[in-house]
């Protein structure tokens, strides 16, 4: 079956997200499809190159990087929520004059139309918040 | 045509509250996250539903130390049972 | 030939101003009439007081959601429903109302999920 | 010495029952944020504290509509007056 | 001549897993203790479930939060509370608990409360 | 008097960020003092240099910059609950190699020692989460 995951909430603060990579590693494990992983809101601080977790813990943004990129899997943080919270692309962070980028290359930033489109694209789509 | 309910905060919330006003006889309500204390004997003030399935998951409850306390009513699953699930239910509905 | 629609049906069960769900919300609702699908957009729940009139969010820095609330129509989104019983058990009647909108009782609102082929619950 | 506590979530929260669980009769409750909804005579089962004294945000009510649906039992004030009531009890406890 | 001693009361009043908020007020907690000040620590309303026996945190790749509960006695807090009102709340008693800790009252919480110099409510 | 104020909460996702801003801005226009500002767990983020505000929408992070400049206060923000957000002083940036740094200049890095030190040196200790 094809699935969509949406993320509305950071790594750390609550289990939602650490919730929602599990979930996606079971979906791929039991051969499902991911059509697309959406972090919305606080959910894209999973997106964020920046992190350094802690020596004894395990970094979700890694995680999420290396399950992306090992399915190929198409991985879109919604615009409006990523430029408030400072998650920014290459691109982005120099038009604003700003002093680096804080996205990961796994992820690419676009719109709520991704959002609608995964649903229609998706036999089942999972919200994790 | 059944719906899957997800519910993935403990009785504090109102979650099961508002999820039963509007879930139907026959469908299945799977509790995750913090949403696992439902399922245990150890909760407060929970009212358990009286005609759903009712699912609660494992690892969430491993993680809490509630293994002993989940009541009869609960069938406790794994991630693979939790995907099963999704694909299982027409319609997957994510209360949190 | 078309496509047929997709149903579309957001819940809104949040109140206003205190945390960010009810305007991520509406924003994805707004998002979803661009694909011309059905959408419908239900109050229920804390999320019925984002229908209160005189709402000012600038007395806490924030846009006013209730104002915004005014785009559903301006986007051509028309079914838009109210929960009854979250409104009763608010003291709440149509008159405190900003927009308006159609009440349903939590059966008719089971029924309008099963219709649905999606629901955003937020 | 009195303590003064800041409440600021709604009813769909238990906040309101932990505090007066512990706050003392001489206490004062300021509701803030959607805490204000306890003030509101539009507030789902809210069961009002008795013997407290009752303070509730200007500014947090204005923002949600609620100004003509403040109960007696409450004083409206605003942040000035917040932060007097900071100073005037020899503690705050914040409950969020 | 040494300052007198303050008195900080922590009260943890979450579950463990879902927020990082009991994490929070344990770690603030054993910060205090560096300080050589009278330390409380109580466990009120769900956070009483941090106490439960036989939690592993590893099943959700998390650490185990019981387990680093221990670390309050190990850094010398011993005045450990917890609220029996929410104990009974729950059909838990002290065979449930993986420390030791001292059931109170509401009111006797009301007068730990009025004895502390600061309350740490998290 | 002596306040210190701890902020739990990001910006955005929650009022509270939002409603701890205001409150010590009158706090100071009343004459008080506040001995620091303690930015815990998701409070962190009110401190991110990367964030890039809505048109139509204030920037808190901004405002808080702006808060403890003018009136040169001291702004901590806590070091395990910053590294694994991804806000990073510009030397925690360079140590682990990464693209930038993203704490704005007017906080800093510390420990939890900060946070009980604020309660030790003043008379209230708000919390805002």
């Amino acid at each position: 079956m094809i699935f969509s995951i949406v993320i509305y909430s950071a790594p750390y603060t609550t289990q939602s997200a650490s919730t929602a990579l599990h979930f996606s590693k079971t979906l791929i494990g039991e051969g499902h499809k991911i059509y697309r992983l959406f972090f919305y809101s606080d959910g894209v601080h999973n997106a964020s190159s920046l992190t350094i977790a802690p020596q004894d813990e395990k970094s979700l943004q890694a995680e999420w990087d290396t399950l992306i990129k090992v399915n190929k899997l198409d991985s879109v943080v919604c615009v409006s929520s990523a430029l408030k919270r400072g998650v920014l692309s290459n691109e982005e962070a120099q038009r604003q004059g700003l002093t680096g980028h804080s996205l990961r290359d796994s992820s690419e930033i676009s719109g709520l139309g991704q959002f609608i489109d995964a649903y229609i694209h998706s036999d089942r789509v999972i919200s994790f918040g | 045509m059944t719906t899957l309910h997800t519910i993935s905060k403990g009785p504090s919330s109102k979650l099961l509250e508002s999820c039963l006003s509007i879930a139907r006889e026959n469908d299945a309500l799977l509790f995750i996250e913090d949403g696992v204390y439902y399922s245990s004997e150890l909760a407060s003030e929970s009212s358990i539903p009286k005609h759903q399935l009712l699912f609660t998951l494992e690892e969430d409850i491993i993680a809490r130390g509630l293994q002993h306390s989940i009541l009869n009513k609960f069938e406790t699953i794994n991630y693979r049972k939790f995907v099963e699930l999704c694909t299982f239910h027409e319609k997957v509905i994510n209360w949190f | 030939m078309t496509k047929p629609k997709k149903m579309f049906t957001f819940i809104s069960r949040q109140a206003p101003y205190g945390k960010d769900r009810a305007r991520l919300c509406l924003d994805a609702a707004l998002a979803a009439t661009v694909f011309e699908q059905k959408v419908n957009y239900v109050f229920s729940d804390d999320g019925v007081y984002q229908l209160l009139k005189q709402q000012n969010g600038g007395s806490i820095g924030s846009k006013t959601l209730g104002s915004a609330l005014e785009a559903l129509d301006l986007y051509g989104i028309e079914d838009v429903f109210v929960n009854e019983a979250s409104l009763r058990q608010r003291n709440l009647n149509s008159e405190h109302l900003l927009i308006k909108t159609i009440p349903v009782t939590n059966i008719q609102l089971a029924n309008l999920i099963l219709k649905s082929d999606y629901v955003i619950n937020l």
